[in-house]
């Protein structure tokens, strides 16, 4: 992978956001958000110009140090990274301005939090690391340094709930962490390398192949809250403050299937068996259906929007039995591969919008209202036309009706699951949808119903529900260069690619 | 048997306690204990497969790597710390409560 | 065997026989103060010799110097620990003791 | 001889990690753990990583330990009946457990421990990377290989890590902590205290700076001088004189942040001189690492004793209101 171009970005996309956090920290709390703010700005701007670079001359990568791996660590930016590079800076953004705005009305009611801004920038930076990164134990670190910030963000508001939710959160974050890393060791003990390029030519199937993959998969099942391991999402997503639930929503958890995709993608081909990629699915198919379920009982906003979370990532995970092909197939006849990637990338971006949406739409109603329960929700439409169709939109796309960016995940998604012939994955889709749509109407529904008692609604800054808009329409924005992002997708070599399994009951088969 | 697979098998087993901990203790600090255990045995695993590398000295990529990672398992450790004793210090839970 | 390495023997397995009383004392002893009196006292006492020991078996000087400050260093921060865990019983006993005679 | 030696450690070490999570109580646990560190330290010897004892010494048994004793002043209360109440929550929330659930989760683990032991046994060679770090270690400027590794081949690593570092404190600091002064407590008056802590503070800084000088051929460096050098501001918070809390603000940032903001202003300039981040010229790597590692160390130091202090504080907080109520 050394012969690529080399380009400065990776190291900027990295370094500037951490450098701003750093400097932050000589401000007041006034200061640190002008300076966080600058930072989420300039982060952005250096986000899309390295996005056009990699546009322009593909792939690029750079050597840290100097120092060729595997003794060196690469970063790179291939288009599948640049993608997610993209999201999170388009999504960031939004949810930097909305801050801005939040965290001064906060201010003038119960004073500042002067740790958002370094540790939002800490997370961004974390984040494109995560992103950029070849090497299997700097993933680790970046993880950590996700996680760690994560958590610290969520438990910003100093409440019982959320102190107790970010402890859970953390636990399972440490325990994921160390899960993943166990991994690494075997695999470092058995190849002497940890760079993932070499790794997919090097890597050899064999019984500590499995169990690396068993305890990698483990680890980031539990990053990404995948289902039976969703336990703590819901809890620390809805105690979190608005802008804070919506990044950890939309943004974070994309990490750890960021980092889940490529090594199964990428590394650990040689170990996948037909059986592991359905089990993965079944735990999708499962998280799609309860999640779904839950959000539906519950009866306050947040609550609701965070078990949709759990089933939203439920449909990311039912990519996998698309990619891992049953035997006899052979890639080159496999047509359902490149609408399976689409899907998994389309609800990746078309979830981080409509999810920053939501939450930050939650924000806003709790800032009218000072509670989220939803029966207060009546006549939402009179009082807060805009918060309430960011709400609409949002719904729209996560349910998946046309023309959202929802709607292409799902329909690709099906797409992928009749080419394939596994339609035994097309009810749970259909389902999922259904259920969204349930609990989305009846949000709906309530924000058209007239106003039975007075609630009064508080003055919300507009522009906070503006943003909160955009961002919803963002979701359906993204269908338009569609083919321009499928296309410039299809350039990076991961993209569109599938695991021809071992044979099952082969020397090292399904064990 | 090598001595660096003695080594090697206690790291497996100290991670499977470590993880075991981690779901069935109950108390914040036994819970906190349990992950450090488990990155103990992560920690010695790659320690282990070192010593089996080593020609005239130890591989150093490795011993670089636990450095990082005792470190940053000990970051978060101190965080948990301070989650708990706030949590304790506000409700007086010393555990999770399991009506959730 | 030289005698130099007979008194290494010596020193190290004085050394073990003071560690194993030290330990035997912290485990059975009643109360704080008489633990501690074993802990602080043999235990010592068997490092030092231990080092002793190995002073001898390294015989370079440089090195005996690194272990006698290893020694003495010991020596300081356990006698000043023995000393407040032991300040602080006291302390606690009188206001216990206050406490029964109101 | 040597494997029974090591068969023993192991036995150990996994004994007292056992011990450490069924201990009925709390005391008990943390001080097992310490014991379970120290183990570990003495398996970082026996496999000839005397850099990772000394960290494994220093930081997890060292430092983790002293939060964690400090920990015990909330949740192994000296106060009975207190504690009293709190075992009984505990141990009611004990009993809740069904006998089915139980069966299958220790099945699963014994399972998982099976699958897992047969892996580690089964390992194929991979070899490492020992050879190569060899090959270029005298282009990296120091002669320790490990300090080359942390400090040059993979840099990249270890200034995130020192990012890791800073984002813990300001975890902390977002957990509620808060930096105030602390009552000038019982410690500070006591002479003998007093005097132990002039003592100590000197030779602990000496004995850093020379951990941090000889890292450079031999085992040492940046975090074990830094956690050493942390231990001062321990005492000395311990002791009646919070300086973290009485430096001025813009001080206290810039120690904090001094280590991780140098690295990366380097690696930036080399960068900009048309280099990747953190490539030094190999004439001036062995000073430029000293540098670094000088500097690093002064910011782990300062986060790690300002998170003890801010932990420390929670407790302080705890018994005010425990004595108020």
């Amino acid at each position: 992978m050394t012969h690529l171009p080399t380009s400065s970005f990776p190291a900027l996309l990295v370094g500037l956001p951490i450098l701003l956090a750093t400097l932050s920290l000589f401000f007041g709390s006034k200061g640190r958000a002008v300076v966080g703010l600058a930072g989420s700005l300039l982060t952005t701007a250096l986000s899309l110009i390295a996005i056009a670079e990699v546009t322009r001359r593909g792939t690029v990568i750079h050597i840290l140090g100097g120092w060729d791996p595997p003794l060196g660590i690469l970063l790179r930016i291939d288009p599948l990274a640049a993608v997610f590079i993209g999201m999170l800076a388009l999504v960031g953004v939004f949810i930097s301005l909305y801050a801005w705005w939040y965290f001064r009305v906060r201010e003038a009611d119960t004073g500042g939090l002067p740790q958002f801004w370094p540790l939002w920038l800490f997370l961004w930076a974390g984040m494109n690391g995560l992103f950029l990164s070849n090497d299997l134990f700097n993933l680790f670190v970046t993880l950590e340094v996700v996680g760690i910030s994560a958590v610290a963000l969520a438990v910003l508001s100093g409440k019982t709930t959320a102190l107790t939710a970010g402890l859970r959160y953390l636990l399972a974050a440490i325990t994921g962490s160390m899960a993943y890393l166990f991994g690494v060791a075997l695999i470092y003990g058995s190849t002497g390398t940890l760079d993932i390029s070499l790794l997919g030519q090097v890597l050899e199937p064999g019984a500590t192949t499995t169990f690396a993959l068993l305890v990698i998969t483990l680890g980031l099942m539990i990053k990404m809250a995948g289902f039976p391991f969703h336990f703590w999402l819901p809890p620390a997503h809805s105690a979190a403050l608005a802008p804070v639930s919506a990044l950890l929503s939309a943004l974070v958890v994309k990490g750890a299937f960021y980092i889940l995709l490529r090594l199964w993608m990428e590394v650990f081909g040689v170990s996948l068996t037909y059986a592991a990629g359905q089990l993965i699915g079944v735990a999708g198919a499962v998280a799609v259906i309860w999640g779904s379920w839950q959000a539906f009982m519950q009866t306050s906003l947040k609550l609701i929007v965070a078990h949709s979370s759990v089933a939203q990532l439920g449909y990311l995970l039912m990519v996998f039995p698309l990619l891992i092909l049953a035997p006899g197939v052979t890639t080159d006849s496999a047509d359902w591969l490149s609408p399976a990637w689409t899907a998994g990338i389309y609800q990746v971006i078309s979830h981080a919008f409509a999810k920053a949406s939501f939450f930050l739409s939650a924000g806003i109603i709790i800032m009218a209202l000072g509670h989220d329960r939803i029966e207060s929700l009546r006549n939402l439409v009179g009082n807060m036309r805009i918060t309430a169709m960011a709400i609409g939109l949002a719904g729209v796309s996560l349910i998946g009706l046309p023309p959202s960016g929802g709607f292409m995940a799902k329909w690709m998604l099906l797409k992928g699951i009749f080419l394939s012939g596994q339609w035994w994955w097309a009810p749970v889709v259909l389902t999922g949808s259904l259920l969204t749509a349930g609990y989305v109407f009846m949000l709906l529904r309530l924000a058209f119903a007239p106003a039975r008692e007075m609630d009064t609604f508080r003055p919300v800054p507009k522009s906070l529900e503006v943003v909160a808009l955009l961002l919803a329409i963002g979701s359906f924005l993204i269908v338009f260069p569609a083919d321009f992002l499928i296309q410039f997708l299809e350039s990076s070599a991961v993209f569109g690619s599938g695991i021809e399994p071992i044979m099952e009951g082969g020397e090292y088969g399904n064990n | 048997m090598e001595t660096y697979q003695i080594y090697s098998l206690t790291s497996a087993v100290l991670f499977v306690i470590g993880i075991g901990g981690v779901f069935i203790t109950r108390h914040f600090i036994k819970k906190i204990i349990a992950t450090m255990i488990m990155g103990g045995g992560v920690f010695l695993s790659f320690v282990s497969f070192a010593e089996r590398d080593a020609l005239t000295f130890a591989d150093p990529v490795p011993h670089a790597l636990v450095i990082t990672g005792i470190v940053v398992a000990v970051a978060s450790a101190a965080f948990a710390l301070a989650l708990a004793r706030r949590i304790y210090q506000q409700t007086g839970d010393i555990s999770f409560s399991n009506d959730k | 065997m030289t005698i130099v390495e007979l008194i290494t023997v010596i020193f190290l397995v004085v050394g073990c026989f003071f560690f194993l009383a030290g330990t035997l004392g912290v485990l059975r002893f009643p109360d704080l103060f008489s633990r501690l009196h074993a802990l602080t006292k043999a235990d010592n006492l068997g490092l030092g010799f231990i080092a002793a020991g190995m002073a001898l078996h390294i015989a370079s000087p440089w090195a005996a110097l690194k272990i006698l400050l290893i020694w003495l260093f010991t020596l300081l921060a356990s006698s000043s620990t023995c000393y407040l865990i032991a300040h602080f019983q006291k302390e606690q006993d009188q206001l216990k003791n206050r406490k029964e005679g109101e | 001889m040597s494997l029974i030696i090591d068969g023993l450690l192991a036995i150990l070490a996994i004994y007292l990690a056992l011990q450490s999570l069924l201990a009925p109580r709390l005391t008990q646990s943390v001080f097992l753990f310490f014991a379970f560190g120290l183990a570990l330290a003495l398996a970082w010897i026996r496999l000839a990583a005397v850099d990772v004892a000394i960290t494994e010494a220093a930081i997890a048994a060292g430092f983790l330990g002293v939060l964690f004793l400090d920990a015990l002043r909330d949740f192994a209360p000296r106060i009975p009946a207190k504690n009293e109440a709190v075992q009984k929550q505990y141990s009611k929330s004990q009993t809740k457990s069904l006998f089915l659930p139980r069966l299958t989760l220790w099945a699963g683990l014994g399972l998982f421990l099976l699958i897992a032991l047969e892996a580690v046994w089964k390992i194929p060679e991979g070899g490492g990377l020992t050879a190569a770090a060899g090959t270029l270690l005298p282009e990296s400027g120091v002669e320790n290989p490990v300090t080359a590794v942390l400090l040059n081949f993979r840099a990249y690593d270890t200034w995130l890590e020192m990012g890791v570092i800073l984002i813990g404190l300001l975890a902390v600091f977002a957990a509620g902590g808060k930096m105030a002064y602390r009552k000038p407590g019982v410690a500070s008056q006591d002479p003998l205290l007093r005097q132990v802590i002039l003592f100590f503070t000197p030779v602990l800084f000496l004995f850093g700076a020379f951990l941090l000088y000889i890292g450079k051929t031999g085992p040492g460096g940046a975090f074990q001088a830094g956690v050493l050098w942390g231990a001062i501001g321990i005492l000395l918070h311990l002791g009646g004189w919070p300086f973290i809390a009485l430096m001025p603000r813009w001080l206290g940032q810039l120690l904090l942040t001094v280590g991780l903001g140098f690295f990366l202003v380097l690696g930036f300039l080399f960068m900009a001189a048309g280099g990747a981040l953190f490539e030094y010229p190999p004439a001036y790597a062995g000073i430029l690492i000293l540098i670094i590692e000088t500097l690093a160390a002064i910011s782990i130091a300062a986060a790690l004793s300002a998170i003890f202090a801010l932990l420390n504080q929670i407790g302080e907080e705890a018994d005010e209101i425990e004595s108020t109520t």
